[in-house]
């Protein structure tokens, strides 16, 4: 077992348990926590698979953005968490159930047992290049419309986003200085005309 | 020695997770959006694995992209939930069942 | 040479007037209307006659010729057309001849009627069918008229609508005739099948008589194993239609009934002409039937059964024109045994002379019916030949006629009935031989108490002057509508429109035997009209004794029927005439006899048990059973299980995301494992 | 007169006046006139059709062929042969009728109705005319639209329960029929009816294919036990819905036999025709007892169409059995015939009958039995052309009902007397029930004070009863114009018969 | 380093970055213009498309052959250039439905138009992918403009419930979707669809293939809305403001054909002994679910749901031939489909009122006796989804029908007529209030004022007689785009 091999297991091993963790705690915040180490973690196991641009892509998105709108997320809306997680452990069974025989059945599928293909090489090094520049190599060569549309979509995301959760509240009290400034005399008083007080109404 | 096998597992093992997650799930819709993140994770290691043992960069820019989507994707899911908690006052998941039959 | 014009002129004449009196009537008003009916049928009449005479001794020879096809499919084709010879012409004149009278007689009869110009319509309608059909030169045509007169039956029989049993009975002599029918078809279809695959008469004759198709021969088997002669199929088929028109047994039972309908039509159609038609249809058929044994024994078995047991029927009758009725099926009864006993002449020459003087007695009947303002129940008559002199002597003479006393028409036409059977040795003519004998007595038991209660002893009805102001309602034939017995006006003889006829009837019933009996029975009258096989012409046999109408009458005297027919002259004598109380006392001690009888045998509940009630039971079931609960119920069960699959489906879409998710994952579950599997088996 | 496309005038011409009657409709008097000039237009133009046919060459005539899609060889082709002939000029005529009779009980959405009526004409004519099978089925299939808007608008209390019925059995079973000639557009690339009766087919093949025709064509005609739709669908539709369903569209199912289960399946017709023989047989008697105990006028008589029907198919099939067995042709030729002839009788029959029933509940607004009685009386003219049809009804002779049982009685008793037994059962029975129905409707004293008032026949149901009248006897006493139309046809069809195809 | 470009590609986009172009404009002049004048939005938006629209079809001739750009990623032929047509066409036909709709309930802003263009732009380039990544690429564009447009009426608890359910559910579908890819990819070391195709010979771990293969099945069925992956379409379209469920409805399940259609075929056709098989079972799935399911429903939408699953039924059995033919058939299935659902979900949208959203059956009662033209047109659409002839719906049965029974596929065909048949039931139901029942209140509909929408209906309703008539061009269209 190679030192990489022990790596790979610790940090497996470390990312499918807080993978664990997310699903089945009830708090969010714990949740979104436990991710960010699953995110960490594969970012390890990246980096054992010589993707050390994506490695850093991942922590830097996720990690830096991505999970911490998650948690500004949580925090807004400020769930009350206490509920007790009821029908969590009657479903359970038939959860992990389901899950276990689609994990054989998709490891089946991949042929593991029989899978002992050695991982070769580094790619980047045979072609005399960092990792990053042969992936930027590739991505503005081989990729560039779809480098477009990736950029549309994060339009999309920020029209849809913007669109979905800016809002005019109506019925909030705000101070708008602009039209306190432009405010008139006219706008303020009004002098009405009003006839005598009667006689006959006074007390006698 | 580390293998294809491996990573691929690993792929599999969180992919399973993932997909337990979103239906074992009965409380918390961020949860949910939290699993979907996990099952691109899973994605993502099987691409990056395949790049790696196939010697070609196609996968790991398909992870790039992935990785942006995901981001856009993220802040329209919870840009829903907060629309749906504005109207609901709640995101549990129990809760919104209100279309169905 | 017969002109085809003329024949076109003798059918189409009547059928104007009934088209012209029918749509028109009521615009032209009564007299119009008749006076064109009358024309029309009178104009048939006297041209009848004038096709007869040159038939006869004008050296015309028979005429057979279509007038137009009718359709022609392949080698399958109906015509129209004549088939005249001196059968045909002795059905024409008679028939018109009794329509004529007939339709004069019912100026008076039906004078108050509101339905006067329909019902002259109606007759001449009818007198259109009758020709139709004894004209016709195909069995496509003679079904054309068969079925005709059935519906004219039918509507005349339900003329007074209003009344619910008129409308029962009208509608039950049409089925129990297209009971007839049904076989009748089924007759035609064999006819066609068999027989040369045509359905003109004269074909079908020649094919049957070719020896090289040996039609007595020819077997078939409808069910396996059992080989039926064709012939035999044919003719009982053809038979039932008989049956049906001329009311035998099992069939009968509408004949009496439709005596709901007014009286002249009783006369017309249901004695003297249309209910004929089945003893004319079976002689027409002559070549066929002689072919089969089997059928000549059942058409024989049949006809004396109805000969004698209707005729018991009408002993215990008290309604004047259904005792005439009963003897209408009695002596329709005589015909068919003469049939049976292949003496095809002497069932066409009783179908004659039957014509006449039964039209005599029913117009007689209805005529003392108008008299006593439509009472038709004799024990509220009596006495009334002082009233109604031509009326009595009219009935005096008819009833003779049908009892057969020597020298009337009836004797002649009974009596070679009678020998035929004798001479028969056909299966079943000891038998038919016993009935007609029987049927002699009876007979004139019947005959003769109808004329003692009706004319003879004292009165029984009460005239109530002051009921003066119901006699405008003569029209309603209603016995119901007024106390039984009580008379508004005291009876008299009936106006000259009613009573011409009854002579002009009277006349041939008395010599019309004894001036034809000669040349239609054992002359060659007939000619090629009827065809009877050397072995079965008992007509053959008697001619040898015949000497001459005279010689017969003499002879008449001394034979076993008239002392039968005597001997019930004078039981009806001895009871209805001197002692009325005798009646009364058989009546109680033959009780179940004369509950037996009353009771028409029971044929009619039987009937109505068995098809009517039972009919609509199972139709009601088939409804709601089958159709309501079995098919319905299985669509609409289909239905209302796929509404109710899909509300309990429904409940799958639960509206939580879990589910939806989990489903999904399940669909891939399978296909994933499907894939494995397919995978693993390719693999392996 | 041969260079206009006469077929496609009258199959368009209709539709064309459905269109103008919605657009300038909106006043009702409009839109019955110019209905009325659009069917009167139409039967004209088929009288050319009829008179211009040339009746002794037999076979397809006044062709016109357009491509449709090319792509599967479907085309815009048309053509009448004797039978179609027949049953177009039946369509036309009863259309003008149907449409006078509509005059007055139609009031509300008139010209919708009118419309409704004028697409159901001309997609019934196009059926006649199709010599295209997928051309046929979209005719086949698009006429329950109109028909379904027709009972459900203007239909009685349970209307949506009958519409909904009748169009989904009826479409229930042309599916399947669907299914087949897509199956034969397979085997043979088009849709052409000729290239689908000269495809070789097996046994087994030619089984399915036949059951596929059969479900479609049965339900239509309906044979029992597929006949439940109808009753129901008669008695909630409109008298002109009535009319026209009765007169012609249940004559498409006997069409669809004749055009395409005998000659695309001989060999399977002949094996089975027993089954269809079998449902005849037990149509005539087991209908027969149904009719008689229904209390709802509208009913009685549709369950005698489907009792009548049962002669079309009898004589259709009748004549497998002659050719193949007997190879008596001219017997066969005779069951044919005879099918035709009572298709295009009962066209006339059932739609006078329906008129008849119509006028009634104009004037009381009940189809039940029992509230008549005694209607002679006050409507002596209506009373007796109710007898007339009635009579008509149980195939009297010298009306049209006799001349088509007549010749299928004859044809199945030369292949089996007991079929022919069976058959004749319906003298009886059909007499049964139409006479009993005369009797306590027409009959009798007058019970209910209201029929007491009722007036006889005005102008516009004279028309319409007098024309269906003068039909039903000239085709009673003169059906030779009518056999000879058809003549050549039958014998073609009759002479494809005698040919295998497996 | 140089990035090699081709001027080229710019040419073979050039529709697609005309749109893209007039969406950025139409973004930047949205933000000036007062809400009163959305109408300038909605003009250009409808202009832009017709643009493209036109841009397309004068692109089409020479793209006979097929052209291939941006180093395969797009592929530019006959069948992208029809579906991208009818794309266009639908999706301005939505934002017709919509404008009234929306403005109703002051949810016309600017970002619905900029929404369905991106959509509709991500529609374009998932119908020309030629690779893995232009057809997720694609498809998320697509996905994420519908899910935010699903949530657009924020102020409505069901439609952002369905938004949320949607994007849960089609998230999830992208992740097997993406893991298939990963599959093929791992297998095949190519995202070329082309290269894949070319590559089968030598696959190495066809296992793997088989594993991807079920998972794009299941991304695609989840996309195209087949059973079991359809849970999320009812509810969807369901709570979606009828506005938005008239596009997702309609100009979505073009792309999806196409997407479907460059995966399995384009991509991994050499298995479609495999495909075919699954995709028959999902048929009959479908078939089943989505016709038994719509018949006890009460809602219009929902049900008009339903039946869209079931119409999947009926356009993955052009697939199970496999064959050009049976493509073809299956593309002017969905076309016809598209074609019929914008027009019953556009009525739904034309009728709701402020305060009434008119989406019951119920509410459709007597619309004879108070419009009779659009009980007519609605008529016709539900006939048509019925399949009843002449009407457009009929041939597309007739066409998949006979491609499933080309394809040996007898008994799935005798299936799918069998649940056609049970689906005619709900169809009528909807012509039978609208035709049959009384309305609650007599007196005339309020016809919306935009005379254009009326017109546009109209016609879009007539089109389906027409087409029904005379749909022989565009079937031999749909032929010569697959080479039949």
């Amino acid at each position: 077992m190679t030192f990489e091999l022990i790596c790979f297991w610790v940090f497996a091993s470390v990312a499918a348990l807080a993978a664990l963790t997310v699903i089945s705690v009830k708090n969010p915040v714990v949740a979104a926590l436990s991710l960010v180490l699953t995110f960490f973690s594969m970012a390890c196991v990246w980096l054992l698979a010589q993707a050390e641009f994506l490695a850093v892509a991942l922590v830097l998105v996720y990690v830096g953005a991505v999970m911490v709108l998650f948690l500004f997320v949580v925090m807004m809306l400020d769930v009350d968490f206490s509920v007790v997680r009821e029908g969590f452990v009657r479903f359970l069974p038939v959860g992990v159930l389901v899950a276990a025989v689609m994990l054989t059945e998709m490891l089946m599928m991949i042929g593991v047992r029989s899978l002992k293909t050695p991982v070769t090489e580094d790619p980047a090094v045979l072609a005399g290049m960092s990792n990053m520049e042969w992936l930027g190599q590739t991505l503005f060569r081989d990729f560039l419309l779809p480098f477009e549309i990736a950029a549309l979509i994060l339009t999309v995301g920020l029209i849809a986003a913007v669109t979905l959760t800016l809002r005019k509240r109506t019925g909030t009290k705000v101070q708008r200085p602009g039209l306190q400034v432009m405010v008139k005399r006219e706008d303020r008083l009004r002098v009405i005309k009003m006839d005598a007080v009667g006689k006959g109404e006074v007390g006698p | 020695m580390i293998t294809l096998a491996h990573f691929l597992t690993l792929g599999a093992v969180l992919f399973c997770i993932a997909v337990a997650g979103i239906f074992i799930n009965r409380k918390n819709v961020i949860v949910l959006l939290m699993c979907l993140e996990l099952l691109l994770l899973a994605v993502n290691t099987n691409f990056v694995a395949f790049s790696r043992y196939l010697g070609d960069p196609a996968g790991q820019v398909f992870v790039f992209f992935i990785l942006t989507v995901a981001a856009a994707e993220a802040a329209i899911g919870l840009a829903i939930l907060v629309v749906l908690f504005r109207n609901r006052s709640t995101i549990d998941v129990t809760s919104i069942d209100t279309l169905k039959g | 040479m017969l002109d085809k014009n003329i024949l076109l002129t003798i059918v189409l004449a009547p059928l104007l007037g009934a088209l012209v009196a029918g749509l028109f009537g009521k615009r032209i008003g009564r007299v119009a209307s008749h006076s064109v009916t009358i024309a029309g049928v009178a104009l048939s009449c006297v041209l009848s006659c004038q096709v007869l005479y040159q038939l006869v001794w004008g050296g015309a020879e028979t005429f057979n010729q279509n007038i137009y096809t009718w359709f022609e499919v392949g080698g399958t084709s109906a015509h129209v057309g004549f088939l005249i010879d001196r059968l045909t012409a002795m059905m024409m004149v008679v028939v018109t001849f009794v329509s004529l009278m007939v339709h004069v007689y019912t100026i008076g009869y039906m004078a108050e009627d509101d339905g006067y110009q329909r019902f002259f319509s109606y007759i001449a309608l009818f007198t259109f069918s009758m020709l139709m059909l004894v004209m016709s030169n195909n069995f496509l045509q003679l079904f054309f008229g068969w079925e005709a007169v059935g519906l004219v039956s039918y509507l005349l029989i339900g003329f007074w609508y209003k009344r619910p049993t008129a409308i029962f009975a009208n509608m039950k002599a049409f089925l129990v005739n297209r009971v007839g029918d049904f076989g009748f078809l089924l007759g035609i279809a064999g006819v066609l099948l068999w027989f040369g695959g045509s359905l003109d008469y004269s074909a079908v004759f020649a094919h049957a008589q070719d020896p090289a198709f040996d039609m007595a021969g020819q077997t078939v088997e409808l069910i396996a194993g059992h080989p039926w002669h064709v012939a035999s199929i044919v003719c009982i088929c053809l038979f039932i239609g008989a049956m049906g028109k001329s009311a035998q047994v099992p069939l009968h039972v509408w004949l009496p009934d439709s005596m709901e309908g007014p009286t002249p039509i009783s006369a017309l159609i249901h004695a003297a002409t249309m209910v004929t038609a089945g003893i004319f249809m079976v002689a027409r058929m002559s070549p066929l039937f002689e072919l089969s044994e089997t059928a000549l024994t059942f058409v024989l078995v049949i006809g004396a059964t109805t000969a004698l047991f209707t005729g018991l029927i009408g002993v215990v009758q008290n309604d004047i024109k259904r005792v005439v009725a009963y003897s209408t099926l009695s002596q329709l009864g005589y015909m068919t045994v003469a049939l049976g006993v292949s003496a095809y002449s002497a069932g066409v020459f009783h179908l004659m002379t039957h014509a006449f003087f039964k039209a005599l007695l029913f117009l007689g009947a209805g005529s003392v019916i108008i008299a006593m303002h439509h009472e038709q129940d004799m024990r509220h008559m009596g006495g009334l030949r002082k009233q109604m002199p031509i009326t009595w002597i009219t009935m005096w003479l008819g009833s003779l006629a049908l009892a057969g006393a020597p020298g009337f028409a009836g004797f002649f036409s009974k009596d070679a009935i009678i020998e035929a059977v004798g001479e028969s040795h056909r299966v079943g003519a000891d038998y038919a031989y016993f009935c007609v004998l029987a049927g002699v007595f009876i007979t004139a038991l019947y005959s003769f108490r109808l004329l003692y209660m009706t004319f003879h002893g004292k009165p029984r009805y009460v005239v109530d002057e002051h009921k003066h102001g119901h006699g405008h309602d003569a029209h309603d034939d209603h016995h119901g509508h007024h106390e039984p017995g009580h008379l508004a006006h005291a009876p008299h003889e009936s106006p000259w429109v009613v009573t011409l006829p009854l002579v002009l009837l009277a006349i041939p019933s008395v010599v019309i035997g004894f001036l034809t009996i000669g040349p239609m029975l054992f002359g060659d009258y007939f000619g090629d009209a009827i065809f009877v096989k050397e072995a079965n012409d008992v007509l053959g046999e008697l001619g040898h004794h015949f000497h001459g109408a005279m010689a017969m009458t003499l002879h008449g005297f001394t034979q076993w029927p008239f002392w039968i027919a005597l001997a019930g002259f004078v039981t009806a004598s001895w009871i209805w005439l001197f002692n009325p109380s005798i009646a009364d006392k058989a009546e109680g001690a033959l009780k179940p006899v004369h509950k037996m009888l009353s009771n028409k045998y029971w044929f009619d509940d039987l009937y109505q048990a068995l098809f009517a009630r039972a009919g609509v039971a199972f139709g009601r079931g088939l409804w709601r059973g089958s159709d309501g609960a079995l098919i319905d119920g299985a669509i609409n069960g289909s239905a209302s299980i796929v509404d109710q699959f899909s509300a309990i489906v429904r409940r799958v879409q639960s509206g939580y995301l879990y589910h939806y998710a989990f489903a999904m994952i399940l669909g891939l579950i399978l296909l994933l494992g499907g894939s494995w599997w397919l995978f693993a088996r390719m693999a392996a | 007169m041969d260079q206009w496309p006469l077929l496609s005038i009258l199959i368009w011409l209709p539709i064309v006046g459905a269109i103008l009657v919605l657009a300038f409709g909106r006043d009702a008097r409009v839109a019955r006139w110019l209905s009325l000039i659009t069917t009167l237009a139409t039967l004209i133009a088929s009288l050319p059709l009829y008179l211009n046919y040339d009746a002794v060459a037999g076979g397809m005539q006044f062709i016109e062929s357009h491509a449709w899609i090319n792509a599967l060889k479907a085309n815009y082709a048309l053509g009448v042969d004797g039978i179609a002939v027949a049953l177009i000029v039946l369509t036309t005529f009863t259309s003008v009728l149907v449409i006078i009779g509509s005059w007055g009980p139609i009031q509300k959405r008139v010209s919708q109705y009118m419309a409704a009526m004028l697409v159901l004409e001309g997609m019934l004519i196009g059926i006649f005319c199709a010599t295209d099978a997928l051309l046929f089925y979209v005719f086949f299939e698009a006429m329950l639209i109109p028909m379904f808007i027709i009972i459900g608008i203007w239909g009685g209390p349970r209307r949506v329960y009958a519409t909904l019925k009748f169009f989904i059995y009826t479409f229930l079973g042309s599916i399947f029929m669907l299914i087949a000639l897509i199956y034969l557009h397979m085997k043979t690339g088009e849709f052409s009816l000729a290239a689908f009766a000269t495809a070789p087919l097996g046994t087994t093949e030619q089984a399915w294919i036949f059951f596929a025709f059969l479900a479609g064509f049965a339900i239509k005609v309906p044979m029992w036990p597929v006949h439940t739709w109808l009753p129901d669908a008669h008695v909630e539709a409109p008298t002109g819905g009535s009319v026209i369903l009765a007169a012609i569209m249940l004559k498409v199912g006997g069409y669809g036999f004749i055009r395409f289960s005998l000659p695309i399946t001989p060999d399977a017709s002949q094996e089975y025709a027993w089954v269809v023989i079998a449902m005849s047989l037990v149509a005539v008697v087991y209908i027969g007892y149904v009719a008689l105990v229904q209390d709802d006028m509208k009913k009685l008589i549709a369950y005698s169409s489907v009792a009548h029907m049962a002669f079309v198919t009898l004589g259709i099939f009748i004549s497998l059995a002659l050719v193949r067995n007997y190879a008596n042709a001219d017997a066969a030729r005779l069951g044919i015939q005879g099918a035709m002839v009572q298709m295009i009788s009962h066209g006339f029959v059932s739609g006078a009958m329906f008129s008849c029933i119509g006028v009634l509940y104009d004037r009381l607004h009940s189809r039940m039995i029992k509230d008549y009685g005694g209607v002679l009386n006050v409507m002596p003219w209506f009373g007796g052309l109710f007898i007339f049809f009635s009579m008509a009804n149980c195939g009297l002779p010298g009306t049209s009902g006799f001349v088509g049982e007549f010749m299928v009685i004859l044809a199945s008793f030369q292949s089996n007397p007991w079929i022919a037994l069976v058959a004749a059962f319906t003298l009886i029975i059909g007499a049964a029930y139409t006479l009993w129905l005369v009797k306590r409707v027409i009959f009798g004293e007058v019970t209910n004070p209201k029929v007491a008032k009722f007036e006889d026949l005005n102008a516009r149901e004279w028309i319409v009863l007098g024309s269906f009248a003068a039909a039903v006897l000239a085709l009673g006493i003169y059906p030779k114009p009518l056999t000879d139309l058809m003549d050549s046809s039958v014998l073609q069809i009759v002479n494809a018969l005698m040919l295998s195809k497996a | 380093m140089m990035i090699p470009f081709n001027p080229a590609d710019l040419i073979a986009i050039q529709p697609e970055l005309v749109l893209l172009g007039a969406t950025c404009a139409i973004l930047l002049i949205d933000l000036f213009i007062k809400p009163s004048q959305r109408d300038i939005t909605h003009w250009l938006s409808i202009a832009t498309l017709a643009l493209t629209s036109y841009l397309v079809w004068r692109g089409a001739p020479e793209l006979s052959s097929g052209v291939t750009a941006f180093n395969g990623m797009l592929l530019h032929d006959g069948i992208s250039v029809v579906l991208k047509q009818f794309i266009l066409l639908t999706s301005g036909l939505s934002l017709f439905y919509a404008r009234n709709y929306m403005r109703e309930r002051s949810l016309l802003v600017g970002e619905l138009y900029l929404l369905v263009l991106f959509a509709t732009l991500g529609m374009m380039l998932l119908v020309s992918a030629g690779s893995l990544i232009t057809v997720y690429l694609g498809l998320e564009l697509l996905a994420l403009s519908s899910y935010a447009l699903v949530a657009m009426n924020r102020d409505s608890a069901s439609s952002a419930e369905a938004a949320i359910k949607y994007f849960v559910l089609g998230a999830l579908a992208s992740g097997l979707l993406l893991y298939g890819m990963s599959m093929i990819y791992g297998a095949t070391g190519s995202l070329d669809l082309a290269t894949i195709t070319g590559k089968f010979g030598q696959v190495e771990h066809p296992g793997w293939l088989a594993f991807g293969l079920v998972f794009l099945v299941c991304g695609i069925a989840f996309k195209v809305g087949a059973a079991p992956f359809h849970m999320w379409l009812p509810d969807v379209y369901h709570g979606a403001p009828t506005a938005v469920t008239v596009f997702i409805g309609s100009a979505p399940k073009i792309a999806a054909f196409g997407l479907a259609y460059r995966l399995l075929e384009g991509g991994l056709g050499p298995l479609s002994g495999q495909w075919t098989l699954m995709l028959a079972i999902l048929a009959v799935a479908s078939l089943a679910v989505g016709n038994v399911l719509a018949i006890a429903q009460s809602n219009l939408k929902r049900m008009l749901a339903y039946s869209t699953i079931s119409h999947v039924g009926f356009m993955l059995l052009g697939f199970v031939g496999g064959t050009p033919a049976g493509y073809s058939a299956a593309m002017f299935y969905i076309i016809s489909y598209t074609m019929t659902a914008t027009v019953a979900f556009g009525m739904i949208a034309l009728l709701a009122r402020k305060g009434f959203e008119c989406e019951e059956i119920d509410d459709f009662k007597g619309l004879n006796q108070r419009s009779p033209w659009y009980a007519a047109i609605m008529g016709i659409a539900m006939f048509s989804l019925a399949g009843v002839p002449p009407l457009f719906g009929f041939f597309a049965k007739l066409l998949v029908l006979k491609a499933a029974i080309d394809a040996g596929f007898l008994w799935l065909a005798i299936v799918a007529i069998v649940f056609a048949i049970i689906g005619i039931y709900y169809y009528l139901r909807v012509v039978k209030v609208m035709y049959f029942d009384a309305a609650a209140e007599e007196t005339a509909l309020p016809l919306p004022s935009d005379v254009a929408l009326r017109w546009v209906i109209s016609i879009n309703g007539l089109a389906l007689i027409v087409l029904g008539l005379a749909w022989g061009p565009l079937f031999d269209w749909c032929n010569r785009a697959f080479g039949v």
